[in-house]
């Protein structure tokens, strides 16, 4: 089992004649994922990594029924196509390009809110149920980082996430889903949104997120703590520790304005809520270690 | 990027909003003509892009001609890379009003907030009076609506033709959010004078980079960064933020990049620069190693894990730097991902060495830089 | 019973303090209409027919829940006054002005479907539930016309709803709830999405609709009476029947395009789905008594 | 407000959707500079706010210049109020498109409408090949949204260029639609030419009267209205139709006058003019009946029935009216509604009585206009 994709999961994918487009396109087939159409204007008759290609979403639709969509065009074009998705009636988006307008991030937000719709990203490497499906460009071929398993992983990072995820599964732990919201200020879903798809998820045991100073989504998985929404152990992973304030450290989202955003900040709140926080990627999978053997964690 | 406050102010008053009368003084010799036009007593204000100008002293009264030119020219005495010093009028006001508008990330939606009690860091008020702070959140596809406007103006406190002015600001203030792509748009103070008219006393504007591309351009010079191997790493697309340490990191990915920043701090190490040249740059470890080496480190740390960004290719990359440059201080490098196992016939070249455990290569480099030699 | 209001729905009027807006609002109270607080901005503190006025909507629902906005502004601000409402989560809106551009009341109409609420209006007198309660700027107080009884009327007309439902209490019977939908091109709310609420009316016995040429929303109430989604039984009175094509008869949305909207069209749809069409106002209430005295009308 | 093909083109032109090169002759002196200016062979089209003017002969190919003239002045002969007269450069193409853009009322969006069939009427072709239009609708709030303009194109079946150029239109077309309060914008036909291009050969552009307070003021003079008495009462503010018939209506609602009219057929009687005084007019009773009196009808029937429009005020201006314009022709008045019981008393000063049944007054009316006699 796994969170919004399995080997079921239909999937369109946006811009998949592109260079880009392509080269993922066959990376995700390869893992299993199921691609049922791809859209391009203009290029409609083409066939694109065996998938039939359309000029639009609409008239791929009416062809092949798709659950989800990936979205692979550049950042100013991203917005479009996520509202082309959206307002074909997809309910899973995923865009990974970095570098997409805020206004538009914020546009992508409100209408993914609006349309009931989940959106991931953008600055994102993606989504992954290993063994199963690959939506985005996740090197589901690093073994040490992407085996399948039982711990559900959300994160805000790209290559952060395979330091991290690489210590969960030397401490002997699998993958159920990966899921990187990406590094955004405003991305598209936020980590609490997703915790109750692994609550009820029979196949995740455990939930790792890789966070970051800035923003508010880890506080937001404290609350959810707190609120019982997510029941599961929880163990995170924060980095910017040690940064220092009103400094933009890489991400667009990672800055701390105020007392507001601090590692140490977030820190508090989840693990006041229950959750086990790492100082250190290795600390994450002994602290899932620990959360998995003991006994009621959030007493 | 960030606008001087004379650049913000140009583009608030093109959208409608008053500000005070003012001349831009860009050398000593412009001083002279400003100081005729605006006359005395008047601001004269540092164009830096730092805050905390006032407590810093970078934004004065001057209250005669020979204070104002006394002023500038200290400022540009003291400060080699000053960009331009602001000469203002004097605005007599009632009140300060707080406004600003930026981006809510959990609703998608703009928000604008204010305070009567403007003038004050807002991030102060945050925490001793956050009641008086009033927020609005404007749902972009529909933009400020009348109502809204309206609702907050008077929710504010405000009355009669100070309210209807203020409003005013507040739907150009938004026009400008919105048409320059605006990450932060604000005005504190907003002043507000007996007559009710307000005029904005200060402006700071925000223009998102990943929009440049739909927006005007400003030239960057060397004024706008706070060194001059930020100004080049800026040129090059690198991020690059120095620091006063030993250590310098040069990262693909910014989470990882943090990781190995607070790993560093952790190990009770000391970071030189964060370098970060992973996504499209990862094909620059040359440009990147000689931005690291420029700032003189005991020891370069590079460490990667990435996807698209191949470590083979990072490899090769570091390894023509080391030829091309001839480093004198200690390489530490921990590559891993895609192609990484390519990477050590790579390094043999040169003789470097790969790490594959991201806290071993810190506590090398820390150990390194003081004074401790290679394994 | 009635349908939309009643004695208990709690009503806030918006321009409350404008000539038109006091005027009217002391009618609705004399009705008995339940007028809980008022709005106009700058006015807050004044009392106005013994209602407290406020800055803006949502100020005053801070101090005073209300189920329903009566807009008094003039034609150009009716927008933004709809729109405060909606955003206030206020799900029924009625507003009278005659003058609302077509792009806002396009407008109007969108965001009132995409807030599941109802807005009635613009361009007509308003919605009454004689002897309870009134919005708008009916003459309740003409009582061959607004006595309490068990027809539903739905209208887009102001004088002829007068002209016709006088001829229904003529014919013996009185008004459950009377709706003016009124008489633009983009209405708030269409003729078939009220037959529901009349359906679940135990009060209602039958439903008067008065239409006229132009629009679809006859043909509409048509098909809600095929796909059987109002099963009472249905008099219509259609003016405009020899109205030349091409020629905007008055109201904005009384013009015929093409060989759709003339009021033999509507007929013959609305016949064939069961209904009794009348071509005299004074037969609207024969046909009724017919209906409401026959067995089963639409075999 | 309904405007002039060259007025649309105009607008459409400033939004950038090009159109032929043209001169406007707005009299035959003006005629010889036009045509020297788009030489010949051209388009000779009148400038007339009526549909269907190339069946009626009023758009019509000039192959020299000698046909043009003849053409041009014998337009200005036949129609004394004609508003002009376009020259068009001819444009060769390879396929004509239908463009629309209107608004769905049961959405509240806009609807694009397009067809590959253009040129011909687009009511024909939506009842003999319905599948042959493309419609899309467009959220007011977000706009034309770049991925609907390359599927409304290509589902259009055009490809490279074409699609291309005609997306660009559709996209300048919306502009126009919203900015300008549009109830209708419509291209039929657009020109695609060999190469691609896309050229407005015609345009309909219909401006919402309830808009105009925000919209560009045209003057509008009597060549916009088919008759005198139309253009008096449209000054007045008065809605107002002619007819050939006998029985002048004066009317409080509309949908009460469209039911007096359809009586008045169902009677065998015809209808002079249909004149609506309600809303803001009904104290304009004055007005009212002096514009069906000029009419010379055999009858004047008046049926009101309002709220606001009260009926004693009404009656006092009949009776105001009925003494300062002293009519010949008899005439039957119908008045309900508040302030109904003192109506009697008013009318009792100019001997007119009162109907209270609106059915028994047409029947009067029709009676009396075939020469019977008031009861």
């Amino acid at each position: 089992m796994s969170i919004l994709i399995n080997q079921n999961t239909r999937i369109l994918v946006q811009g998949i004649t592109g260079k880009e487009g392509s080269f993922w396109t066959q990376h995700m087939m390869d893992l299993g994922t199921r691609v049922v159409a791809g859209s391009t204007p203009g290029k409609e008759g083409q066939v694109c990594c065996g998938a039939p290609v359309y000029h639009s979403v609409r008239r791929a639709l009416q062809e092949h029924p798709a659950d989800a969509s990936m979205v692979f065009v550049p950042p100013r074009f991203v917005m479009d196509a996520v509202m082309e998705s959206l307002e074909n009636g997809i309910k899973l988006i995923v865009t990974l390009a970095d570098g997409i307008p805020l206004h538009d991030q914020a546009r992508i937000r409100s209408a993914a809110l609006a349309n009931q719709a989940t959106v991931i990203g953008g600055n994102t490497s993606g989504i992954i149920s290993p063994g199963q499906a690959m939506m985005g460009s996740l090197p589901y071929w690093i073994e040490r980082v992407y085996k399948p398993g039982r711990v559900g992983i959300m994160t805000r990072s790209g290559s952060l996430t395979n330091e991290v995820t690489s210590m969960v599964v030397s401490a002997g732990f699998g993958v159920s889903s990966l899921i990187g919201v990406g590094g955004d200020p405003v991305p598209g879903t936020r980590f609490a949104e997703l915790l109750p798809l692994f609550e009820q998820d029979a196949q995740t045991d455990a939930v790792v997120i890789i966070g970051e100073l800035g923003g508010t989504m880890e506080e937001e998985v404290a609350e959810a703590l707190n609120a019982k929404r997510f029941t599961k152990p929880l163990v995170a992973f924060l980095s910017g520790r040690t940064a220092p304030a009103g400094t933009r450290m890489g991400h667009a989202g990672a800055i701390i304005s105020g007392n507001k955003g601090t590692v140490d900040y977030k820190t508090k709140a989840l693990e006041e809520a229950g959750a086990l926080v790492a100082r250190r990627p290795r600390e994450t999978g002994t602290l899932l270690k620990e959360a998995l053997s003991g006994g009621n964690l959030r007493g | 990027m960030k606008l001087f406050e004379y650049q913000a102010k140009e583009l608030f008053k093109e959208a409608g909003i008053p500000i005070p009368r003012s001349a831009l003084v860009k050398n000593k010799q412009e001083m002279a003509a400003a100081l005729d036009t605006i006359g005395t007593p008047c601001m004269v204000k540092c164009q830096v892009l730092s805050g905390g100008r006032g407590k810093a002293g970078l934004v004065k009264k001057a209250a005669s001609r020979q204070e104002a030119e006394a002023l500038i020219q200290g400022y540009f005495d003291a400060l080699p890379m000053l960009h331009a010093v602001l000469v203002e009028e004097l605005v007599s006001f009632s009140q300060e009003v707080y406004l600003s508008l930026g981006m809510d990330p959990v609703s998608g939606k703009a928000m604008l907030m204010g305070s009567a009690q403007g003038g004050m860091d807002i991030e102060t008020l945050a925490m001793e009076a956050p009641e008086k702070i009033i927020k609005m959140q404007i749902n972009l596809d529909k933009g400020l609506q009348p109502f809204q406007l309206s609702d907050f103006a008077f929710t504010l406190g405000l009355t009669g033709e100070a309210a209807k002015s203020v409003s005013a600001v507040c739907r150009n203030l938004y026009k400008v959010f919105c048409q320059r792509d605006a990450e932060l748009a604000e005005i504190n103070p907003l002043f507000v004078t007996d007559a009710g008219t307000a005029v904005a006393g200060d402006g700071k504007l925000n223009i998102d980079d990943n929009a440049m591309f739909r927006q005007q351009a400003y030239e960057k010079d060397r004024s706008y960064y706070a060194s001059d191997m930020e100004y080049e790493a800026a040129r090059e697309g690198i991020p690059y933020i120095e620091f006063g340490g030993d250590i310098s990191l040069m990262c693909a990915g910014a989470g990882l990049a943090n990781t190995v920043y607070d790993l560093v701090n952790f190990e009770g190490g000391s970071v030189a620069n964060y370098l970060e040249f992973g996504g499209p740059n990862y094909m620059k470890a040359g440009t990147a190693m000689r931005l690291c080496l420029a700032n003189h480190p005991k020891v370069v740390l590079i460490v990667t894990f990435g996807t698209i960004a191949r470590a083979d290719v990072m490899a090769q990359g570091i390894v023509q730097a080391i030829q091309d440059l001839k480093p004198t201080c200690p390489i530490v490098a921990c590559l891993r991902g895609t192609g990484e196992e390519k990477v050590d016939e790579i390094f043999r070249e040169v003789g470097l060495v790969r790490y594959t455990d991201t806290e071993e290569a810190v506590r090398t480099a820390v150990s390194v830089a003081k004074g401790g030699t290679l394994a």
